[in-house]
């Protein structure tokens, strides 16, 4: 430095900074260490779950595989596998020394071959350069000497050199003939080998198809072939992309099993030591459901359109998991996961794949109507009639609109027309003209459809409960005011929901309700006999949609009400009349007045009082009428006394006196009827039921469709937002005993501030949200309490989760336009009438008959399944039967189809629509083409009839020992249809495979297999064969099936006579005979009263 | 107290800066007045020392003859430059990979959030907002603090205090600087941040932010509580209380100046004291107008068809 | 507005009120519609020319057919009862070499002249289920008044080249229906699909200058105003033939024609 | 060569081939030793000396070379007031604040490449910055963070500015540039909001430019606006917006400002508040205090002050 150091160090310029640089750049190089770590670790933690993964793995691999092997083993010890083995081997030993010249000799050829080639290829190349100048050369002097020079070349001879050491020379030409000549000698060679390993190697193939056949898991070679994969894995991202559909999935970069062909449970993939499976063994499960992944390709659907979560991310389980603030769409919860399923399936009333019912969400599809939600709440395909029918009003005005519009414009067309210029353009203008009253025309066939959907809607609107105009008529007024106070009291299991009442307010809507209901008379019924009553009550198949008893002693469907203390609120004479028919209204109603049309309005124009779904026009104006209860029950086609034991049977059942209930005349008070109509209307009691002056109420409830996906601030958490947010000890407001019962997971200590807690509180205790709150009465949270289990809870928390607006394109919606959306409508009816609580329509499912004690030893007595439904009826019969179920008009108090059957197969009453669309699911499910076209039957011979005849009638193939033949004596002990109605009713194809095997399309029926074998690609009849029968080629099920559909009454007749002992026949053997007994006395009493 | 929710809004992402800054903030106060302490308490002592200010280097740092007056930029103050920027690259790095950017939901127009709150740095002039209608604290106001900040220099013509921190020689322009800075601007952003909840009501820092919550909260205007009911005499009224408070206030300003001021006052010239008035007057307005807005509920001082202050 | 002009508009008005009621299926909205429409053809309507009655001329003469008449076909109409006995066909109706049923009109030669359609209506009467008469003449718009004197039930259905098209039935002792053309047409035919046989011709033309020959080949035309004209014959099945012809005022002009057998 | 020699040209080639090879024998070794000399001083290279324009001997000279040669530092004079370098006196906030913004420029950049303006597009590239970019979580981070530092350190800047008086003449136009950099500032940060397209951003900015439409004059709701025909439709806030409401295109202007329209100016404005403190005299202290009764006098050079 240039100037004098002072003696003191000037600070600044001899201070030294290196200590601080150090101290900086070690902690900035460690930042920077820490951010590569952070980068390749700290954010990706899935990189620590594959190592898990691969250790786990392996291990369990190699148990399995010890497993595996052993069964292998055991496989091949068996016989078949031994002599399969042993073919192999003898085969292989065969074709040994042939195929190994065969080979040899490939070999050589393949030698010579490429030795030639060498040469020939160069100097292929050589001559097409040439040729190319050749063609590219402009003069005919330069063309003819490149000529000249390629002739020369391929004239010159050329030395191949064989592998035995032989040389050849060769032109060019006899080069690329020795070339081909060579290639094609070792194609020829080489198919010739193949020839002579065929045996061998379709010897191996089934070897090993048998072991793959007969070993129920994997085999050893293909868990090898996953250890391969384990032990060889390289931590990576693992990835569905799927690009139109905004879909990346990296779930399986952590969930590494979750496609792996093995059931892996996360017990299996603990660590050894543990005690229970900790985060990763969680995560290294399989699919629990396999079969939904082989419905719904992972590679097309990823996992977050079902399961939710943030697909995308990797840096930890919260944030994969879309468990964090900002995450919209967070996994679904285990317990919840079916709600995913709403997302796509809203069109869908039922869910199943194969034999498995998706239970927690039909549940909650199900209660969502049967509770009646509903009828408060608006959701996206429930309830859809009266909005259907709003929609053809609107229809039908912008049509006739249009049609004016048209007329208008052909007046104006024609006129133009007249005044054309030319007669070209007056013919193309009348022409015009001309079309649109063509389409004028169109218009009117389209109104006309439109106003037989509106007759089917008003049959189809029906309500969750009873018609309380008909109050009067029918109820123990004394017993209303306290069924208001807490209907569970009552009648714990109803639907009815409580609305927390007060006095006043019961008063008022009884009031109301009593005053504004008919006061027509009801014709006087006899009693009748209550013992009979209750057998037919028990029989008649009553109770697959209503209950009986209480506590232990209750059986019965839940789909109706329980029946226990009906005797104690109900009156006589209307209950017969509801029993005999409960669609039997008192006075239509007709939606364009508002008013219900009385025997007045019918006389002033002169017309019968007469109202039924054939005679539904108002008598006034022509208007479409409400002539039908809007109740599902349908008429059993009872006989009158037959109602009336019932009823009577129905009267005992209470459990105090009526007249023991505390008198309630403040009813008739009419000061009241205001006040009731207020709170009706503020309760929304229309939504349920038919109540005078309520009847175009709307829904006074939010809509649910998109619940789900409705953003949380929305939820009114109320005084519980920040409770719920935070969780702790005092997170649960519920504090009812009962109310917190119904909590799916008990009270809360986490957080709940999501859409699953808002949902869960508010169905265990609607007014939860109150608490806390001051409200006025009206101001107060009108939902009522639906006393719904644990489950049910579950249920419909679930069924409201999935109720999402979802992003996905519309592709993934579930929404066919083929027959699968017949089937989609078909499960509205079904479900909509409780088809299910008799019938089997998917493999596996319970109906609520079968579950019925009585039904235990009787099983040909419960109703048929339709599993195949479609592929047995004619679709044009099945219409028929389903409308009269009876198949008659005059003999109604039986079945049609099945007499034998003390159940009854019920007249619903299905309007055309529903009829249309149930007959289109049976066909759809059965995966029938619509239209049927029928199967021609072959006419069969004299000959031919009488052999089928002999053994129609031999005592090997006794069919009408249980078919049912029209003769009385014989049919009261039949217990399978007539064949009669087999040519009408079932499709030809259909009754051979069922002849063949019964119990592989209905399990369980009466019917036996094994009636026919196979012999010589023939089926022929498994017993012994009537004389007739010598020499006969044919197919035995074919000429039996033509026979049937054949069948005329005479025939039958003739067959009956011919059969020795057919009226003698014993009953049926499973049946014991107090039950026959039993049997013959009801059939007795049913049919001859 | 609620802990959790104090936690809550301290740690949000977005509002980490402003708790940053509050410490920060202090700790250069304090810097500034320590040195500003030290200079005055060296011009006291020159002052009283006339010989001394004559050979004195007049810097609280020592100087020993010998020593450089200028030093090399490099390697002196470019060692501190990269020292500095290592130091802010480790902060900021450590902040990235600890702290996430914040990223909520997509966008969504249908659903507000409650409380919608602008970036930090604004919260200031919103929360003027409830003091004032928009177009003042939104438009109005911005522009003015932009100007004022930009005329400073130019109204500023006290000579001393330039290059070195002091207070006793600038007591009013630091003073009038730190009142709008600490109290208008960073106090806002305070309660912006920390006090205001949702519905935009004033939560005390540990108070739960209840979204159900309800105040009751009735808001006059000054002519009505003189019962004035005329439009036509509203405005007048609004017209003379403004007016009257800057004429009134000038009047003030001059007489304060006059006195306590007097050598700076002597230095301006009428438009340098006027706008240094105007400037003056309506920033004292502010806090008026908010302690008339929290304590007497008056919403407006003057009311025209066309614009409400 | 005239009265001419009144009287056009309700004309009108009432001969698209009777299309439109074949036209529509609500009567109520054809009504209004059709009184809606109509307010518009009275302004364009244009007005006849007037002509000096004082001098105009006659054409008349004799149509005649050359060579052997074909005999009339027979026409078995026992399959009605109603119909009673035989009929014959009336393609060529020659009596003594005089050919009836020729429409003869001016064809050309009118320039742009208008005519006022006249108010009395041509009558089509169905009796003995054959039509009277066989050949029509009709102005454009003029209403053709359709009887049925039968004691069966006939459809009148015109098959008009450059006309509407229509169809409609009518009952014995049913009201006459009224009906008009509103362009050009020569030979338009009309049938009745229940009475296969039952055949005749309308001929529509915008001037009132045609006739048609009568059994005994004679037409006239009159109040003709003095001009060269081009004048048509037309058969329905031997076809159109033309004839200029000079008129002078008051003047009565003869002019014959003559088909041949087999002719075009 | 052939043409010297045509008769012995074969020999004379030989000859001389053997010649090269004795040179070559003493010269490359003699090159290699050189070389090897001349790496062992690197500085001495000729590429060094291109990029390194003089020698880095610790001398004044060279000190001052260091810093005026140097395109990036010779914003810095070579020498500055010795107290200059105290960090407490300058807080070092205006050098920061630059830094910041070098480092905003570039993760700035390096995000540009992932992210597309679009209203489809802009929350999706979010999420997939955050999950699937290397570093890419971090770069975000980073640039989100530096502009929250950025604000506070001009703050801080403005402050100390302000505290050493240090906008007094003659650098009052500077300050009037530094004001409009705080703006600018601001403005940047505040663009930048919207661009993640979520609840935050667009709140956030629907409470800010909502105010705009109060602007007297040019806002519907303004004073006097609705006077001069403003509506929602083409007022300042719809300007500012592209639109009635946020949406694409105010998520489109906000990027084009965020990314280009204001940085550039931005940076103009730099160059010229960097150069200006140059011209200005360099940093303005810290300077000898002033007493009172020299207020009015002249002010002195420091140097006076120093003896």
């Amino acid at each position: 430095m240039p100037e004098k150091p002072n003696l003191e160090q000037d600070p600044i310029t001899s201070k030294s900074y290196a200590a601080y640089y150090l101290i900086a750049t070690v902690i900035l190089m460690a930042t920077l260490f820490w951010a590569l770590w952070d980068e390749a670790w700290g954010q990706r933690p899935w990189k620590a779950f594959q190592e898990q993964w691969k250790d786990r793995y392996s291990a369990f691999l190699n148990n399995t595989r010890s497993g595996s092997t052993k069964s292998e083993n055991g496989v091949e010890q068996n016989p078949d596998y031994v002599a399969l083995k042993r073919a192999y081997e003898k085969t292989y030993q065969d074709s040994k020394a042939q195929a190994d010249e065969a080979r040899k000799k490939l070999d050589d050829a393949s030698a010579r071959l490429l030795a030639v080639q060498s040469v020939f290829t160069d100097r292929r190349a050589y001559v097409n350069a040439l040729t190319y100048e050749l063609e590219t050369s402009t003069s005919a002097s330069a063309k003819a000497s490149k000529q000249k020079e390629i002739d020369k070349y391929k004239n010159e001879q050329a030395t191949v050199e064989y592998p035995d050491g032989s040389k050849q020379k060769y032109t060019f030409p006899q080069l690329e003939e020795k070339y081909n000549e060579i290639r094609d000698e070792r194609t020829k060679l080489s198919l010739e080998l193949g020839d002579v390993l065929k045996p061998v190697t379709a010897a191996k193939a089934k070897m090993d198809e048998y072991i793959s056949d007969h070993m129920v898991d994997l085999t050893p070679q293909q868990i090898d072939g996953l250890k391969r994969r384990a032990t060889e894995w390289v931590p990576a991202i693992v990835q569905i992309n799927v690009a139109d559909a905004n879909i990346v999935d990296r779930c399986e970069s952590c969930h590494m099993n979750a496609r792996e062909p093995l059931k892996i449970t996360p017990a299996a993939m603990m660590s050894k030591g543990e005690k229970r499976p900790d985060e990763y063994a969680e995560a290294f499960g399989s699919h629990p459901q396999p079969e939904l992944l082989a419905i719904h390709d992972p590679e097309k659907f990823g996992c977050s359109p079902c399961h939710q979560g943030n697909g995308r991310a990797t840096t930890s389980v919260e944030k994969a998991h879309g468990n964090y603030e900002h995450w919209l769409w967070p996994l679904f919860p285990k317990e919840n996961s079916e709600a995913g399923c709403q997302n796509c399936h809203a069109a869908d009333m039922e869910l199943a794949s194969g034999d498995v019912q998706w239970q927690t969400i039909n549940g909650g599809k199900d209660l969502f109507r049967q509770r009646g939600c509903m009828g408060c709440h608006r959701y996206e395909g429930y309830d859809k009639e009266p909005e259907d029918l709003n929609a053809i009003g609107q229809q039908i005005k912008q049509i006739e609109t249009q049609k004016r519009d048209n007329l208008k414009q052909t007046a104006f067309l024609m006129k133009e027309a007249d005044a054309a210029a030319s007669n070209e353009d007056a013919n193309r203008l009348n022409g015009k003209a001309v079309d649109l009253r063509v389409a004028n025309s169109k218009l009117d066939g389209r109104l006309q459809q439109l106003d037989y959907q509106s007759h089917s809607l008003m049959q189809d609107m029906k309500k969750v409960g009873p018609n309380l105009k008909d109050v009067r008529l029918k109820l123990n007024r004394n017993w209303i005011p306290v069924w208001l106070k807490k209907p569970t009291d009552f009648r714990p299991t109803t639907k009815m929901p409580n609305f927390r009442l007060n006095d006043r307010q019961i008063q008022a809507i009884s009031a109301y309700i009593w005053q504004s209901g008919f006061t027509d008379p009801l014709p006087k019924r006899k009693p009748g006999n209550a013992a009979h009553g209750k057998e037919l009550f028990e029989t008649r198949g009553c109770l697959a949609c209503h209950s009986i008893g209480e506590g232990d002693q209750l059986q019965g469907g839940t789909f109706a009400a329980n029946l226990s203390r009906v005797g104690e609120k109900a009156n006589y004479d209307y209950l017969v009349r509801w029993i005999h028919n409960a669609r039997e209204r008192t006075r239509p109603y007709c939606p364009y007045e508002k008013k219900d049309i009385g025997p007045e309005d019918y006389a002033k124009k002169g017309l019968p009082y007469q109202f039924d779904p054939d005679h539904s026009q108002c008598p006034n104006d022509g208007h479409e009428l409400q002539v039908q209860n809007m109740t599902v029950m349908p008429s059993l086609r009872l006989a009158p006394e037959d109602a009336e034991d019932i009823a009577t049977y129905l009267m005992t059942q209470k459990k105090r006196e009526p007249s023991s209930y505390p008198d309630a005349s403040f009813m008739d008070d009419p000061k009241l009827k205001a006040e009731g109509e207020k709170w009706v209307r503020h309760y929304g009691c229309s939504g349920c039921h038919e109540i005078a002056g309520f009847e175009d109420e709307g829904r006074i409830g939010t809509e649910l469709t998109f619940e789900g996906s409705k953003p949380i601030e929305r939820l009114d958490f109320a005084l519980f937002t920040t409770t719920a947010e935070r969780g702790g000890k005092d997170a649960e407001p519920i504090k009812d005993k009962e109310d917190l019962a119904r909590l799916p997971d008990g009270p809360a200590t986490e957080p709940w501030y999501d859409h699953k807690g808002f949902f869960e509180h508010k169905l265990a205790e609607p007014n939860i949200y109150d608490q806390g709150k001051v409200k006025s009465e009206t101001e107060a949270l009108r939902m009522p309490n639906m006393h719904l289990t644990k489950d049910q809870v579950l249920d419909l928390t679930t069924f409201l989760m999935g109720s999402e607006e979802t992003s996905l394109p519309a592709s993934y919606q579930y929404k066919p336009g083929d027959a699968r959306h017949d089937i989609q409508e078909g499960w509205w009816i079904v479900k909509k009438y409780n088809c299910m609580g008799c019938h089997q329509f998917i493999p596996g499912q319970q109906t609520i008959l079968m579950g019925l004690k009585q039904y235990q030893d009787i099983q040909e007595q419960l109703p048929p399944k339709l599993l195949t439904e479609g592929a047995r009826v004619d679709p044009e019969w099945l219409r028929k039967f389903l409308s009269n179920p009876a198949l008659s008009t005059t003999d109604t108090n039986r079945n049609g189809i099945r007499p034998y059957l003390k159940v009854r197969m019920p007249t619903f009453s299905f309007s055309d629509n529903e009829l249309r669309k149930l007959v289109r699911f049976f066909q759809a499910l059965s995966q029938q083409p619509m239209p049927y076209i029928p199967e021609q039957v072959p006419v069969l011979t004299t000959k031919e009839t009488d052999m089928a005849r002999s053994l129609f009638s031999s005592s090997a193939a006794p069919c009408l020992k249980c078919h049912a033949t029209g003769d009385p004596a014989h049919d009261k002990i039949a217990t399978a249809p007539n064949f009669l109605l087999a040519k009408e009713r079932l499709k030809p194809d259909w009754v051979e495979r069922w002849i063949t095997d019964p119990q592989a399309v209905s399990p369980g029926t009466s019917m036996p297999s094994g009636l026919f074998k196979q012999e010589n690609n023939q089926w022929v009849f498994a017993g012994p064969t009537p004389p007739s029968f010598q020499g006969y080629e044919g197919d035995h099920r074919k000429l039996l099936t033509d026979y049937i559909f054949q069948l005329t009454p005479e025939e039958q007749r003739k067959v009956a006579a011919s059969m020795p002992h057919a009226k003698s026949a014993g009953l049926h053997p499973s049946s014991d005979r107090k039950q026959a007994a039993a049997r013959s006395h009801a059939t007795v009493s049913g049919g001859s009263r | 107290m609620d802990w959790r929710q104090l936690w809550e809004i301290c740690s949000a992402p977005d509002n980490v800066p402003i708790v940053g800054l509050i410490p920060l903030l202090a700790f250069y106060i304090y810097l500034a007045w320590k040195q500003a302490h030290a200079n005055d308490v060296l011009i006291e002592q020159l002052e009283g020392d006339a010989a001394l200010a004559k050979t004195h280097h007049r810097k609280t740092w020592p100087f020993k003859p010998g020593w450089q007056k200028e030093v090399h930029v490099w390697p002196f103050l470019l060692r501190i430059e990269f020292l500095a920027a290592i130091i802010v690259t480790i902060i900021l790095m450590v902040w990235s990979i600890t702290l996430n950017a914040p990223l909520e939901e997509p966008a969504n127009p249908n659903l507000t959030m409650n409380p919608a709150k602008a970036p930090w740095y604004f919260l200031g002039l919103q929360e003027m907002l409830v003091y004032f209608d928009p177009w003042i604290a939104g438009v109005v106001m911005p522009t003015m603090i932009i100007i004022g900040l930009m005329v400073i220099p130019y109204i500023d013509t006290n000579p001393l205090g330039s290059g070195y921190y002091t207070w006793k020689q600038r007591k009013f322009s630091i003073g009038t600087f730190l009142f709008g800075f600490i109290i208008l601007w960073i106090a806002m952003i305070i309660i912006g941040t920390f006090i205001r909840g949702p519905g935009w009501q004033w939560f005390w820092p540990g108070q739960t932010w209840d979204h159900n919550r309800l105040i009751y909260e009735v808001n006059r205007d000054l002519p009505d509580i003189f019962g004035i009911t005329s439009n036509m005499a509203k405005a007048i009224f609004g017209a003379i209380v403004v007016g009257g408070y800057y004429l009134l206030g000038g009047f003030v300003v001059y007489s304060l100046f006059r006195r306590y001021m007097g050598k700076d006052f002597k230095r301006m010239s009428l438009l340098q004291f006027g706008i240094t008035q105007f400037l003056l007057l309506t920033m004292v307005a502010l806090p008026l107008k908010m302690g008339l807005r929290l304590l007497w509920h008056i919403k407006y001082v003057w009311i025209t068809p066309w614009f409400n202050i | 507005m005239n009265k001419k002009t009144g009287w056009r508009i309700s004309v009108s008005a009432l001969a698209l009120c009777g299309l439109l009621l074949t036209a529509a299926c609500n009567k109520k909205e054809n009504t209004e519609q059709s009184s809606n429409t109509m307010s518009q053809p009275a302004a364009t309507a244009p007005a006849a020319t007037p002509i000096d009655p004082a001098t105009v001329a006659t054409v008349n003469g004799t149509v005649k057919f050359d060579g052997t008449a074909p005999k009339q076909a027979k026409i078995d109409m026992s399959q009605d009862p109603a119909c009673k006995g035989m009929n014959e066909a009336e393609n060529v109706v020659v009596d003594g070499g005089d050919l009836a049923n020729v429409f003869v009109y001016v064809k050309d030669g009118l320039g742009s002249r208008t005519f006022d359609v006249p108010a009395i209506p041509v009558v089509l009467d169905q009796s003995g289920c054959k039509y009277h008469p066989h050949v029509l003449g009709v102005m454009a718009g003029q209403t053709v008044q359709i009887k049925n004197d039968d004691q069966t039930t006939h459809n009148i259905h015109p098959t008009p080249k450059d006309n509407r098209e229509w169809n409609e039935s009518q009952p014995p002792s049913s009201p006459a229906i009224e009906k008009n053309f509103a362009r050009e047409e020569i030979m338009l035919p009309v049938k009745c699909n229940q009475h296969p046989w039952m055949k005749m011709y309308i001929n529509v033309v915008k001037n009132p200058f045609y006739a048609v020959t009568d059994k005994s080949g004679k037409y006239e035309i009159k109040g003709l105003p003095p001009g060269d004209y081009t004048i048509a014959f037309v058969q329905e099945k031997l076809g159109e033939q033309d004839q200029k012809v000079t008129v002078g005022p008051k003047e009565t002009k003869t002019v014959d024609q003559s088909f041949k057998a087999g002719g075009e | 060569m052939a043409e010297e020699n045509p008769k012995n040209g074969k020999v004379g080639l030989v000859d001389r081939v053997k010649d090269d090879i004795q040179a070559m024998k003493v010269d490359i070794p003699a090159k290699a030793k050189e070389q090897i000399e001349g790496l062992k001083d690197p500085t001495k290279t000729q590429v060094y000396t291109s990029i390194f324009r003089h020698k880095h001997d610790d001398t004044p000279r060279n000190r001052a070379l260091g810093v005026l040669s140097n395109v990036f530092l010779h914003l810095h004079p070579a020498k500055i007031n010795r107290d200059a370098v105290r960090y407490s006196y300058t807080w070092g906030m205006g050098g920061i604040t630059f830094f910041l913004f070098i480092i905003l420029t570039y993760t700035g950049v390096l995000l540009m490449f992932y992210y597309h303006p679009s209203k489809v597009q802009a929350f999706r590239d979010v999420l997939y910055l955050e999950h699937d970019v290397p570093f890419g979580k971090i770069l975000r981070n980073m640039h989100r963070w530096a502009a929250h530092l950025m604000v506070i350190g001009v703050w801080l800047h403005m402050f100390r500015v302000f505290l050493t008086g240090s906008y007094k003449k003659p650098r009052e136009f500077n300050w009037n540039i530094g004001v409009l950099l705080l703006v600018f500032t601001l403005l940047l940060s505040f663009t930048g909001y919207l661009l993640p397209d979520d609840q935050l951003g667009f709140w956030a900015v629907t409470v800010g430019t909502n105010m705009a439409r109060a602007t007297p004059l040019l806002g519907h709701e303004g004073p006097f606006g609705s006077m001069l025909g403003m509506t929602p439709y083409n007022d300042v806030r719809f300007g500012l917006l592209g639109g009635s409401i946020v949406d694409a295109n105010a998520l489109l202007r906000s990027y084009i400002w965020h990314c280009i329209g204001i940085p550039i100016v931005a940076s103009i404005l730099m160059i010229v508040h960097f150069w200006r403190v140059r011209k200005d005299g360099g940093i303005s202290g810290p300077a000898p205090v002033m007493l009172e009764a020299e207020a009015d006098k002249p002010r002195r050079g420091p140097k006076a002050a120093g003896e």
